[in-house]
């Protein structure tokens, strides 16, 4: 309902019909090398934008901030990143955000925060007035165990975060210089493996079960001049997160195309759920607890910025 | 005195330029001067005694860090650019080495610094010094080597000892060069401050507060810490000239023979 | 080259100075293996020097990284050479009138310390990534050294000689050109010298952080995420940028002594 | 031809250490004169060389070359400086050091080399042309520094102890040939000398200056028989009279 | 005292542009005396006293001071250099300059001033002490570099050209002021000079030497009545003979 005329008209088409009319066909999408944006490498490798009339090449960036320069002076039409990033830039004015398409969710043991065998920490407890480490502050790892913490009746602010990036998590964990490794995957799967690692909380479960982290974004600007073109992809993502769900090798296959992650890792490491819908109840959540973080100025509307799901 | 003026006015135009372009822009990411300043002043100078505690939190580490780093770089490359620019032994020993290493991206050494230093101040330091040293050095081993000959000589003539010679002929010769790379390793060590307040494990500092406010687009905020690196930047310089016209009084003058 | 030494009956020869090269490069290259071999660094984190080398052998051999080692030398040598065009000129601007120079500097020394992570958005912004936003961000960092360089030297350039010559009636730009230049030329040489350096490692910084695609930085990026990081290959990445770092260095260090040998055979009449 | 006028020069004025170089200078030198200054050390010769060729601003008075007051550097003139080493230019070849004020003078690349090796040539240095200057010894210097004026072939010459640095035999040969040259081109010249028998033998007038603050306490007309000659000149009895007159005058005024 | 062997020295050995700067040069100085110096200019002079002050290994011969080959610079010796306003450090003050090499000697502060003060002012520069080289004449700067070397009271002294650049009164006050010093302190002096008056007043013996490659051609005793004084001793008739005598040497090997 809150959507305008021009996309209704748009999703009562059938997807096959859809091929005239699109504003563009050719689209430059920015994607991280991380295994939540694998829908869209399926969707590529599965030919399924191709059903839409849409050529997409990716363009992987190092991170997301990174792409929105990008995205507004038009060297890319859309791009992948987290929700915690882009409401912030939405909420200080830098963008105004539009959601083409959810893309992952945490899904159970995808996250996981970790200590050593020989750590004297062993509940959620034990992690009070600990040190962390988090990729980026102020981030989604950080809100989604805000609120598992609290459901665990440790207080969260007694949790000391320190950024650290990817590659020096390791050594800064055998260094003693965390106490508790803040995990995604593949990481938990080699730590495990690896090192011993136990998993003391997963911070995507209880309250932030199902937490969304990324998704398909763009400027308003760029959807108000191109709304067939938006309900297309839509499509051809939701279509691939529906194929992912049954079938693990089509993930698998695309993994090592744009990840550092090899066949035989991909084979064993937990996926993150892949959103075949758009949901702005559950998106909505996200920006509720940032704004209950101070993170935002004012309430966003989510739903204000999605459109409804048009495929199947 | 009519430099003075004719600077200020230099000054005041382009403010007043770059705050009418920002503002027919009005782009986010470019805020007028004035609403930077605006916030500069409520983060961190709108404190009981004009400092707030976040500058007393951010700044005063950051300099801190800086000074520690200046100092420890730039002793590094004087020492080092001696030794290279008198020896012929030390310069055929260590250049390869130290070519090497001026080459090398700091940020890609991360993960070897964590493991050699750890997390924290040591690290830092390492950080700052491992990238500011390298100006100091060359331009230092360029003074130490290109002392009149027939100083050198004199020195020779009068037997001075190594240590008078270094002291007393090299060194001195060497400085105005030498501050060359002195003045380029001073700003050039407030931007590796800002690096190594990236670093893993760091919760302060202007380069944590500037870095932290891009994550989160306070694009003001960030604007804030560009402008008072710019404004430090300024500050030290002018510190520092103070000092070499000080010191380097004899080869001012010297030169203010013609014009 | 010792000057201060006293001087010996027989200079050192070239063998004995390639030896001692090549035993200062191998004492760095041991102290690397012992480290890593006795665990005082953790070798999963610094690989011993061996399999550090013997990684970048073979990285040569990789297509892959050869062509993303070509893309950031061409940003490096576009940025180097812009920036040493760009920034003789304006030393011997500032460096020659003094007006201009204390006109500018609140400007110039509020610039000079302004990082390029907080450039980089920005510049991407106006500019576009890719080619340019390195190079933007290349010449931004590799300027100051040439200009300083330049600008230093212009002071320490003999009042008498520049006497000289405007006592032969010539005006102030060709007692610049002809006199202040040359006569400083050695010491704008070590500035790109510096500039080089500094150039290098900003082409890569910059594309750790943002590279697009392409470049020995985003090489590097992605050994970093890789689980476990792939240490071997980042190091080896770091040994090719340094080894290059070097042959510029001997490069240019070679042109300076053909181009300056005046300067050099003057300095070496102590010997 | 060259008309100074009560010139007066201060250096660090206005600071403690400030030094009366010169004070209330008169001298004018006529076209085509060769005009001999000597004076003791430290008393101001070479700042009142460097007030004419306009490369320090008098503090007081002026010089005016050919009626024009001495703003900058006038056109036509050549300076052989006391530091002679230090004027020449060390990443030059003593050829390229000698030619480079010929760019000025509208010649081509050939013309100036071949000026360029003439000079050098007249100064007994033909074989050092494509040596730099520190391969030089200090009255090769000297010469090629000479040279350099020579070849430029000014009308208004400043040397400022042109023949310190050279042996007996060859300052001889160095004075005449700039007596020579002098007759050729027309030139004025202005000689600074300690050498009391060089600035008799080659000058047409001989100023023996005061120590410092400079002034003029003396200004002797030589009237020898010309051409001059290193052996009959010498021992012309108005020689021997002129010479102790100027020794005399620098003597006195240089203990007083 | 001091033994030349056979010395030669080549610059630029070995390249198309060597250069013979000497040639089988043998000379030997005694204790206490006072060797003058003369030949043509660019003959080797300059190229002999870096030899003897261990500042260039000569490509052949060998030099001995007290006996010791001379590898580095030997122990009690001085320098005053040709081009001495280079030899000055512009960094410290007229004092400073002078002061600076008493260090080797064991003085304290107060005594190295002293004597710095006191060779200042027998040159005639007790007021420019704190002055900076810059800031001095020519001829000023010569002085400190004079001051400089006697101050520091070496047995062997060396000076090359070191009254060229002062006018005719303070040249001979120094000259007189070199004598009076090394009698007093039994300094063995090696000068180099372009004055042949100069060379005979002053030396005990004269030397001169040929044109590159320099060799000796010329070792004249200079038998005149002690002490010398510059009106009597320069009316001697030996003192005539003598400075004939070199002048002939000088001027028949400067133009072969
Ligand atoms: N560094 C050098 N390289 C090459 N040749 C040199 C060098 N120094 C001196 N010479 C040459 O050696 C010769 C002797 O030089 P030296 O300085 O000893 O002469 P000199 O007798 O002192 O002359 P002068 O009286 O002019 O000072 C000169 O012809 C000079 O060109
Ligand atoms: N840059 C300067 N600053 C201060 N004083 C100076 C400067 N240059 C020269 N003087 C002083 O001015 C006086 C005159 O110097 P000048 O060089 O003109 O003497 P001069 O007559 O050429 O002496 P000389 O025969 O020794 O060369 C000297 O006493 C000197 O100390
Ligand atoms: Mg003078
Ligand atoms: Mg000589």
């Amino acid at each position: 309902a809150a959507c305008t005329s021009g996309v209704e008209t748009t999703a009562s088409a059938p997807p096959s019909a859809s091929v005239s009319g699109l504003e563009k066909t050719k689209l430059k999408i920015a994607t991280l090398p991380a295994i939540d944006s694998a829908a869209l490498y399926v969707a590529i490798d599965q030919k399924l934008f191709e059903q839409e009339g849409l050529e997409v090449t990716p363009q992987v960036v190092q991170n997301a901030p990174e792409a929105i320069p990008m995205l507004l002076n038009g060297e890319i039409d859309a791009m992948f990143g987290n929700y915690v990033s882009m409401f912030a830039a939405h909420d200080k004015g830098s963008l105004k955000l539009r959601i083409l398409a959810e893309g992952s969710r945490a899904a159970p043991d995808s996250l996981s925060v970790m200590a050593l065998p020989n750590s004297p920490i062993k509940t959620a407890k034990d992690l009070e007035g600990k040190t962390i480490n988090v990729n980026v502050l102020h981030n989604f790892q950080e809100l989604a165990l805000t609120q598992v913490l609290k459901a665990n009746n440790v207080d969260p602010a007694t949790i000391k975060y320190v950024q650290v990036t990817f590659q020096n998590i390791m050594p800064s964990w055998k260094g003693g210089q965390i106490d508790a490794a803040y995990l995604g995957e593949p990481m938990v799967t080699a730590a495990t493996a690896s090192m011993g690692a136990r998993k003391i909380l997963d911070p995507a479960s209880g309250p932030a079960a199902e937490f969304p982290i990324s998704g398909y974004v763009s400027t308003q600007d760029w959807y108000d001049k191109n709304p067939k073109v938006s309900a297309a992809f839509q499509r051809a993502i939701h279509n691939a997160a529906k194929l992912m769900e049954t079938n693990r090798e089509a993930v698998a296959k695309v993994l090592p195309n744009f990840t550092q992650i090899d066949a035989a890792t991909a084979a064993t490491v937990t996926f993150p759920y892949f959103s075949s819908n758009d949901n702005p109840v559950r998106l909505q959540r996200v920006a509720d607890w940032m704004l209950e973080a101070k993170w935002l100025t004012k309430a966003i509307d989510v739903k204000a910025l999605m459109s409804p799901t048009t495929s199947g | 005195m009519r430099t003075a003026v004719f600077r200020t006015v230099v000054l005041v135009v382009l403010v007043l330029v770059w705050e009418a372009v920002t503002r027919l822009a009005g782009s986010p990411f470019f805020p007028p001067p004035s609403t930077i300043v605006a916030r500069m002043h409520a983060m961190w100078f709108s404190g009981p005694y004009v400092l707030t505690d976040a500058a007393v939190g951010n700044i005063l580490p950051s300099l801190g860090r800086m000074a520690l780093g200046f100092a420890g770089g730039a002793l590094a490359g004087v020492v080092l650019g001696l030794a290279l620019g008198l020896s012929a032994r030390a310069y055929d020993y260590l250049d390869g080495v130290l070519q090497f290493l001026r080459a090398i991206p700091p940020p890609a050494l991360v993960t070897v610094f964590l493991v050699l230093f750890g997390f924290g101040l040591r690290m830092q330091l390492a950080f700052i010094m491992f990238s500011i040293v390298w100006p100091v050095l060359l331009n230092t081993a360029d003074g130490a080597r290109s002392v009149e000959p027939l100083h050198l000589q004199t020195s020779r003539v009068f037997r001075l000892s190594r240590g008078e010679r270094i002291f007393r002929v090299v060194l001195p010769s060497a400085l105005p060069k030498m501050f060359a790379g002195l003045r380029l390793a001073l700003s050039l060590s407030l931007i590796v401050m800002v690096f190594s307040e990236l670093l893993p494990g760091t919760t302060n500092g202007i380069g944590f507060q500037l870095t932290d406010a891009y994550a989160t687009f306070d694009l003001p905020a960030m604007w804030a810490g560009i402008v008072l690196l710019g404004v430090l930047g300024y500050l030290l310089n002018e510190l520092f000239l103070v000092v070499e016209r000080r010191v380097l009084a004899w080869h001012h003058a010297a030169q203010e023979l013609v014009s | 080259m010792s000057t201060l030494a006293q001087p010996r009956l027989r200079p050192a020869s070239h063998a004995t100075r390639w030896s001692r090269r090549a035993a200062g490069a191998l004492a760095f290259a041991a102290l690397i293996e012992l480290l890593s071999r006795t665990g005082l660094a953790d070798p999963e984190f610094l690989p011993p020097a061996t399999e550090i080398v013997g990684r970048a052998a073979t990285l040569a051999a990789d297509p892959a990284f050869r062509a993303h080692a070509l893309t950031s030398l061409l940003a490096w040598a576009i940025g180097l050479g812009l920036a040493t065009v760009l920034a003789v000129p304006l030393g011997l601007l500032l460096g020659s009138v003094p007006i201009i120079d204390a006109a500018t500097r609140s400007v110039v020394e509020f610039l000079r310390p302004i990082p390029s992570v907080a450039l980089i958005p920005l510049v991407a912004l106006v500019i576009g990534t890719g080619l340019q936003l390195r190079v933007t961000l290349v010449v931004y960092a590799a300027l100051w050294p040439i200009l300083y360089n330049t600008m230093y030297g212009l002071r320490g350039v003999d009042p008498l000689a520049k006497e000289s010559l405007r006592a032969y009636g010539f005006g102030p730009l060709a007692v610049l050109l002809r006199v202040s230049l040359p006569s400083s030329a050695p010491f704008i040489a070590t500035g790109v010298r510096l500039a080089a350096g500094v150039a290098l490692i900003l082409t890569v910084s910059t594309e750790i952080v943002a590279g697009r695609g392409e470049g020995i930085g985003v090489f590097l990026f992605f050994a970093g995420i890789a689980v476990p990081a792939r240490m071997a290959d980042i190091l080896a990445g770091v040994f090719w940028v340094g080894l290059f770092g070097v042959l510029v260095n001997a490069l240019l260090v070679a042109a300076e002594r053909r181009a300056f040998r005046w300067h050099h055979a003057r300095l070496g009449v102590a010997e | 031809m060259l008309e100074i006028d009560n010139l007066s020069h201060v250096y660090g004025g206005g600071t403690p250490n400030a030094h009366h170089a010169i004070e209330g200078l008169n001298l004018s030198v006529a076209e085509g004169e060769l005009l001999c200054i000597v004076g003791p050390s430290g008393c101001g010769k070479s700042t009142l060389l460097r007030s004419i060729a306009g490369l320090i601003t008098p503090t007081g008075g002026q010089v005016k070359v050919e009626g024009n007051v001495v703003r900058q550097t006038p056109d036509n003139l050549a300076v052989v400086f006391q530091d002679y080493s230090r004027s020449l230019f060390p990443w030059m070849s003593v050829a390229d050091n000698v030619a480079l004020p010929l760019r000025r003078k509208n010649m081509d690349k050939t013309r100036r080399k071949e000026a360029a090796h003439e000079a050098l040539e007249s100064v007994g240095l033909e074989g050092a042309a494509r040596k730099y200057p520190f391969q030089l010894s200090g009255g090769m210097q000297q010469r090629v520094a000479i040279a350099r004026a020579l070849a430029y072939r000014p009308t208004l010459m400043l040397m400022d102890e042109p023949f310190g640095s050279v042996d007996a035999q060859t300052r001889e040969d160095l004075e005449d040939l700039v007596l020579k040259v002098r007759g050729h081109h027309q030139m004025t010249i202005v000689l600074i000398t300690h050498d009391i028998d060089e600035s008799v033998y080659v000058g047409d007038r001989v100023v023996v200056l005061s120590k410092a603050p400079a002034h003029v306490v003396g200004d002797l007309k030589v009237d020898l028989p010309g051409p001059r000659d290193q052996i009959t000149t010498r021992e012309h009895p108005d020689f021997v009279h002129l010479r102790a007159e100027v020794g005399r005058l620098v003597r006195g005024h240089a203990t007083v």
